[in-house]
């Protein structure tokens, strides 16, 4: 009787388990816990809860874009520009805030900066049906250089506290970004896994053509996930500029390829149609820990792109190597 | 991070955490947040730096980003605030509010290079904005004769920082005393990628082939004009200027190739900056003002085999 | 059929691409309550004139007009079509690969709860009703990716289902379906004709059009030729002959051959499942292959017919069986080795894994000879062409060149198209899979031809085909799948429909 | 009779253009043209010898990879290693300069490392099926960090003349490295076009599945696209540090851009299976005229980016209006 339930508890705890492997996730999430157990057992320094919020917090600048990234890569589009948007948004705002404009309003102006930047992306792949690669590197440019016309290169600063104070302000102790960055990938998930949209943007990276027989407004989806994460990337340059207490206009440099990076580690298909917010989250998550471990394992400076490298590769190499032992397992099964 | 926030008030002067930041030296821990991981003259300050750290029984990190960011930077010295560090040292690139959150931390600051002004740093040391401009303004005249009028072009690694900004300004202030008349015709980046300042000297000489003063302000930039200059022979029409002491660039000042470089030492912006936060942190000790000048000088063929020792005097606290 | 009020009219509709003139000025009638079949060859203008219906060719593209119930409507999108009662099945299998058969379904009207979110449950069970009316037991919570083409054929049905039109638009439905999910079919038409609903009803399989189709109209070259009804009784020789403008004495050409000695033996295969863990769909099937012989596979959707030759070619996983080729053992384990012992397999599902949409005719023709067209170290695209042109023309693929993209030929022409890729290469043993798929009737008996012609040169073939008749005609030798097991062997003298049928589906 | 003939002669001139505006690289060299129309109107040195060969020899060196990357980008891969691996490539043959070894082998063992290189990157990708995008930064980093671990981030210098001899070598005044660019572009161009290597390449991006069923080795094709890759971007690395004197340990940063963009606006589909090497190279080309003119027109550096960003969209856009013209008139030419 007893150990028939103890064989139902196990059994059924076995059942978790092979539903967490075969989850798409469960790589990169091992992954990370794998990775930030050795770098604790290298410096425990890393698991200090100074650390630790201070990855998360790094991590919600760049996790607040990769949402929006992450529907652009489903669909099977990209945007190169974010880097600069992000630039141009906090740049706004505090120029905004420097002509006088009470805070709230020049962070809605930048934030607008993102929506109009991001329409302006979406109409043209929508409209001329231009590979996205070239009109967002396009775009890339335009802000960066509306960015240094602007700024004539100089940093913006100081910035009013009022501004600063978004980025100081703590609930329970989590910094605020952290907060936002995850309620964005919140709602990002349920809207990608519950909502018509959601669906939308699936059916538009599996088959375009199918999605639009099917009577889905693909265009409008499009245009809507460019919208979506140019704002974001707006809005998280806004966070950015009120952290450093500056709106520099080199910020953002390289940043597309970390939200781009983070999303495909956690498991969103190149080729579209495929992925999770939980799993883009983690990357996010996976690319901050890998860089912050580095000085934290006192790597020497020449060695640590080899180690980014290294470990980059491998984290992807174990998914892979997770799903061979999949398979094996069910053929298996079959004999 | 509570921890670091509530340790603020209690330790706000780094002479009163020496004690309770346990005494013996051997435990601190410096870091060192440059703004180019591993670029030729930082690591002679890298090599300073270490330097300073075996001598002190210190243990040093040095670290910074791949290529050229402020974010990358700020990251960096907010890591180092959650590590507890005993000392920063950093550059002017970044941000004032992470800097803040350091000497909140009661962790001094020293800034080398280019300076991080309103914020409470143990001192800065670096190169003097206006003493470099005076350099080669006296050295350009020199070459080029007081009566010559001078068309001027200037390029630097990145436009969109503050520093590049106060070197231009700082030489167009200084060569006003040119009284021959003096025109800065046009700004280029090198992105620190020689190859595309090489590209920028070719069009520029192209586009103003008037220009008669060639000023790099970033180290890989030098060299690369000099080449386009022998390459198009302009060698005696144009009067080219470095920055910085790096293997190629003091060949090239031999050869003839650049007509002189500014240089600051490097090498101290590691050695000494070390030394001022440990006499700082052990001893409480404080530099008399907080604005310094690393030794700036300009090299020339005159100078070039005997200047090094120059760069390398260490001035005690 | 004597009630006559017309529920869709389509006036002098020209419809016009690059290079090519789809339809010339077309009109045509559609009433309450009735099949209208519409027939012709491939390239016809068949598909066009269902997709400017449907409004996937938005009426900007377009001459002409078109009214639902005398009242004129301009279709800029699938969706406005389909808000007007219009549902459509295409030709070509349009599914999301990677969503489940339910979302994909009710894709794009998914049911919501409050706070608009998705209602998985009312999915499911929509979906799963739908398929019932089918009597198609499929998984609704698979992806779509795992399924045989048959399989998917019917979830497109499904999703048009679901859209309860008043106007239903089949082309070519069946052209992968066996006959038992034929019938079925034609008892949901039936039954939705009852109901007050017209259809449109495109096929190549005439008997089954006869068979359904109150009225037939036939366009040939996008011109319409001819209209027949029911009522009056079809001739099969005059419309063949309006279809594809000139007579067709034999469907099924003859030949003299003999049947040497074994060529091919596979034993005791053993294929897994593509989706369900743990199945085997071929479980263990072992026969031979003589020298000049037609063999066919017979049996029902899903009794794993392609899989078994799939994991012949060598393009899935086998977890057990042997492979012997003129008594030696070989090992296949990749489409390459196959192709290395002169095996080829014609794939079921052209737009997945026939043909290479970025490219010509010419070069999808000749991709499999690529080693045989090499001179020094380059291609020599003067015999390239001449290969490619003679079945460019035995085939009469309707297209303005050999260098025209192959994704803007009409469903039959791409499946000339890859046919003859492998009907190129000089090989021993040549596994077609539906080869006839979507092909009209004038070619399929050159297919024939072409087929009879390679086996009497020695070549072995085997061959699936839905299309019973065919199959009974053209083959020698009939191995009947079921349950994953070989279920019967028949000599061409024994074997007929209603028995191969038994023989499929005995349980 | 004799405007019988010039009728002919019109007729068959008038079919050439049809042909050529029909080409799909039409669109590219008309930007091309115009942009160079325009600069030279603001300043004729752009159209001097001297400059024109400066743009030349400049493209030498994105035009050597851009003609791999085009194998890439039309199998539908993608390769962001090779701006490290041009490094690497540079520092590895700098350094066996300086350790004695003749030069000639010195730039054997250069191209050898990115053989290595891409061959590695190709293994991965073609066993372990992971994003090219994943593995390529990967290696972006790896490469980038032995250059730094090798270096010490020191340039390496000074370079023995026979290294910068193959810079500076001329035939009939063109410079040895466009020479070897185009003759390179040339041999890519054959086998693309007229080689069934080239033809499995389209193949592979058009349909893999269907490549692979018609007997196509498609991962040895693969696998071969990013050895050539990384071997060109070697060489490229080459050349560049002979021309710099220099084997800098920051060479190349960014160039993977470069080199994707020049292949793509040259109409390489980012889709994979379409595109030709006539296009890459004149889109190639084209990047470096943008680059070059910018100074050359006097455009303030501040307004520099804005100006980059909108011509490249423009070119783009006027391939698409390009597409609606034809379309236009075939329909009506049926009227
Ligand atoms: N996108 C396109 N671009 C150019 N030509 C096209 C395109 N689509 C169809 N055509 C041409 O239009 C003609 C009619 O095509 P359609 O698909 O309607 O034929 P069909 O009657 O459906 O033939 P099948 O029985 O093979 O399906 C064909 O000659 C085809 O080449
Ligand atoms: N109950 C089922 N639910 C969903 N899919 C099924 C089911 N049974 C079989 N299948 C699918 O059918 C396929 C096997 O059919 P296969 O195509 O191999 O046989 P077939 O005789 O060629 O039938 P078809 O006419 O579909 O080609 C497998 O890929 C499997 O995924
Ligand atoms: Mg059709
Ligand atoms: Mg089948």
């Amino acid at each position: 009787m007893s150990n028939q339930l103890q064989e139902k508890k196990k059994s059924s705890l076995e059942s978790k388990f092979r539903w967490f492997i075969q989850k798409q996730e469960s790589s990169i999430i091992l992954a990370t816990i794998l990775y930030m157990a050795v770098v604790t057992c290298v410096n425990p320094v890393f698991i200090s809860s100074g650390n630790l919020f201070n990855v998360l917090k790094t991590m919600g600048y760049t996790l607040i874009t990769v949402v929006g990234m992450s529907f652009i890569l489903i669909t099977g589009g990209l945007d190169l520009s974010v880097g600069s948007v992000l630039a141009l948004g906090g740049v706004i705002t505090g120029m905004a805030c420097k002509a006088g404009i009470p805070v709230a309003f020049a962070i809605l102006l930048g934030v607008l900066t993102g929506v109009l930047i991001g329409f302006i992306n979406g109409f043209i792949i929508v409209k001329a049906g231009i590979p996205p690669l070239i009109v967002t590197l396009g775009m890339q440019y335009v802000a960066r250089g509306l960015v240094s016309v602007l700024t004539q290169g100089v940093p913006i600063y100081p910035l009013p506290d009022g501004l600063m104070k978004i980025d100081q302000l703590k609930i329970l102790h989590i910094p605020m970004v952290v907060i936002v960055a995850l309620a964005i990938a919140a709602i990002g998930h349920i809207l990608l896994a519950y909502a018509p949209f959601g669906r939308a943007i699936y059916a538009l990276g599996g088959n375009e053509e199918a999605a639009r027989i099917s009577g889905i407004n693909t265009r409008l989806t499009k245009m809507m996930v460019y919208v979506i994460t140019s704002t974001l990337a707006a809005l998280a340059g806004i966070f950015m500029s009120a952290r450093l207490g500056s709106a520099e206009a080199a910020a953002g440099t390289g940043y597309e390829l970390t939200v781009i990076c983070g999303a495909i580690i956690g498991g969103i298909s190149t080729f579209g149609g495929m992925g999770s917010i939980v799993g883009a989250t983690i990357g996010a998550f996976f690319m901050e820990v890998l860089t912050n471990s580095l000085t934290l394992m006192r790597i020497s400076v020449y060695w640590q792109n080899l180690v980014v490298g290294v470990i980059l590769v491998l984290a992807v190499l174990l998914d892979q190597y997770k799903r061979n032992i999949i398979l094996k397992n069910s053929i298996k099964a079959k004999d | 991070s509570p921890a670091s926030s509530s340790a603020a008030p209690s330790e706000s002067t780094p002479a009163s955490d020496a004690p309770t930041e346990s005494a013996p030296a051997k435990d601190l821990h410096f870091v060192y947040v440059s703004p180019l991981l591993a670029h030729p003259v930082w690591l002679l300050a890298k090599e300073g730096f270490d330097q300073a750290c075996t001598e002190l029984g210190i243990q040093g990190d040095w670290v910074g980003p791949q290529n050229i960011s402020p974010e990358e930077m700020a990251k960096l010295i907010e890591t180092a605030v959650a590590q507890k560090a005993d000392a920063i040292i950093t550059q002017g690139l970044v941000p004032a509010a992470p800097v803040k959150l350091a000497t909140e931390a009661g962790i001094p600051v020293l800034v080398v290079d280019s300076d991080i002004p309103d914020v409470d740093r143990l001192a800065f040391f670096g190169k003097d904005v206006d003493i470099q401009a005076k350099l080669l303004l006296d050295a350009a005249e020199e070459k080029l004769g007081k009566d010559k009028p001078i068309k001027c072009s200037i390029q630097v690694a990145a436009l969109n920082y503050q520093i590049a900004h106060d070197q231009i300004d700082a030489i167009k202030k200084a060569f006003e005393a040119h009284t021959a008349g003096f025109e800065v015709v046009n700004i280029t980046e090198s992105k620190s990628d020689k190859m595309k300042a090489t590209t920028e000297w070719q069009n520029t000489f192209k586009a103003y082939p008037d220009v008669n003063l060639a000023i790099n302000l970033a180290a890989e930039a030098g060299p690369a004009c000099a080449k386009v200059v022998e390459e198009m022979g302009i060698g005696e029409k144009v009067a080219v200027y470095g920055v910085d002491d790096v293997e190629e660039t003091l060949d090239l000042i031999r050869k003839g190739g650049l007509d002189g470089t500014v240089a600051t030492s490097f090498y101290n912006y590691g050695y000494q900056a070390a030394y001022w936060l440990y006499q700082n942190i052990t001893e409480g000790k404080k530099p008399k003002m907080i604005l310094n000048d690393a030794g700036t000088i300009m090299i020339t063929k005159d100078n070039v085999e005997n200047y090094s020792d120059a760069l390398k005097v260490k001035v005690d606290l | 059929m004597n009630n006559t009020n017309t529920v869709l009219s389509v006036q002098n509709v020209t419809k016009k691409f690059l290079g090519t003139t789809a339809l010339c000025n077309v009109s045509l009638k559609l009433y309450q309550n009735e099949i209208l079949a519409v027939m012709g060859e491939n390239g016809a203008g068949k598909s066009t004139l269902m997709k400017i219906l449907s409004g996937s060719y938005p009426c900007a593209e377009y001459e002409g007009n078109i009214f639902l119930n005398e009242q004129m409507c301009r279709f800029n999108c699938p969706t406005d079509s389909e808000n007007m009662g219009i549902a459509m099945i295409y030709q070509e299998l349009n599914l999301e690969l990677d969503l489940t058969v339910a979302e994909n379904i009710m894709l794009g009207r998914l049911p919501l709860k409050k706070h608009r979110l998705i209602d998985w449950e009312q999915t499911k069970t929509i979906a799963r009703s739908a398929l019932d009316k089918l009597h198609a037991d499929i998984d609704v919570n698979v992806t779509v990716r795992s399924l045989s083409p048959s399989m998917q054929q019917l979830v497109c049905i499904a999703r048009a289902l679901v859209r309860n039109p008043r106007i239903l638009i089949l082309d070519e439905p069946t052209s992968v379906l066996t006959e038992t999910e034929t019938q079925k079919l034609m008892n949901v038409l039936c039954e939705l004709r009852e109901q007050g609903i017209s259809c449109i009803y495109i096929s190549h399989k005439l008997d089954e059009v006869f068979e359904i189709s109150d009225r037939m109209v036939i366009l040939r070259d996008g011109q319409y030729i001819s209209e027949y009804r029911k009522c009056d009784g079809y001739d099969s020789t005059k419309v063949i002959e309006d279809m594809i403008g000139r007579r067709l004495d034999v469907m099924y050409p003859t030949l003299e051959r003999e049947i040497g000695k074994e060529m091919l033996r596979i034993e005791h295969f053993k294929v897994p499942h593509t989706f369900a863990i743990g199945k085997n769909i071929i479980d263990d099937v072992s026969f031979s292959l003589y020298r000049g012989e037609i063999l066919g596979l017979a049996g029902l959707v899903g009794s794993g017919r392609s899989e078994l030759i799939n994991a012949l070619f060598g393009i899935i996983p086998k977890t057990n069986g042997k492979v012997f080729l003129e008594g030696k053992e070989i090992t296949i384990n990749s489409p390459q080795d196959a192709k290395k012992y002169g095996i080829g397999l014609m794939t079921e599902d052209r737009k997945k894994n026939g043909f290479v949409g970025t490219m010509s005719i010419c070069h999808n023709m000749t991709l499999t000879i690529l080693k045989e067209l090499k001179g020094l170290l380059l291609i020599d695209s003067k015999k390239e062409r001449k290969r490619a042109k003679e079945y460019f023309d035995t085939l009469r693929v309707k297209a303005p060149s050999l260098d025209t993209r192959i994704t803007s030929l009409s469903g039959g022409n791409q499946q000339k198209v890859i046919l003859s890729k492998w009907l190129m290469t000089d090989l021993k043993v040549i596994l077609l899979d539906e080869p006839t798929r979507g092909i009209d009737v004038g070619t399929k008996s050159e297919i024939y031809k072409l087929m009879l012609e390679l086996s009497a040169k020695g070549i072995c073939i085997i061959m699936i085909s839905s299309e019973m008749p065919e199959l009974v005609a053209m083959c020698d030798r009939f191995v009947v799948l079921g349950k994953g097991k070989v279920q019967k062997i028949m000599s061409k003298e024994e074997a007929n429909e209603i028995n191969l049928l038994k023989a499929a589906s005995n349980t």
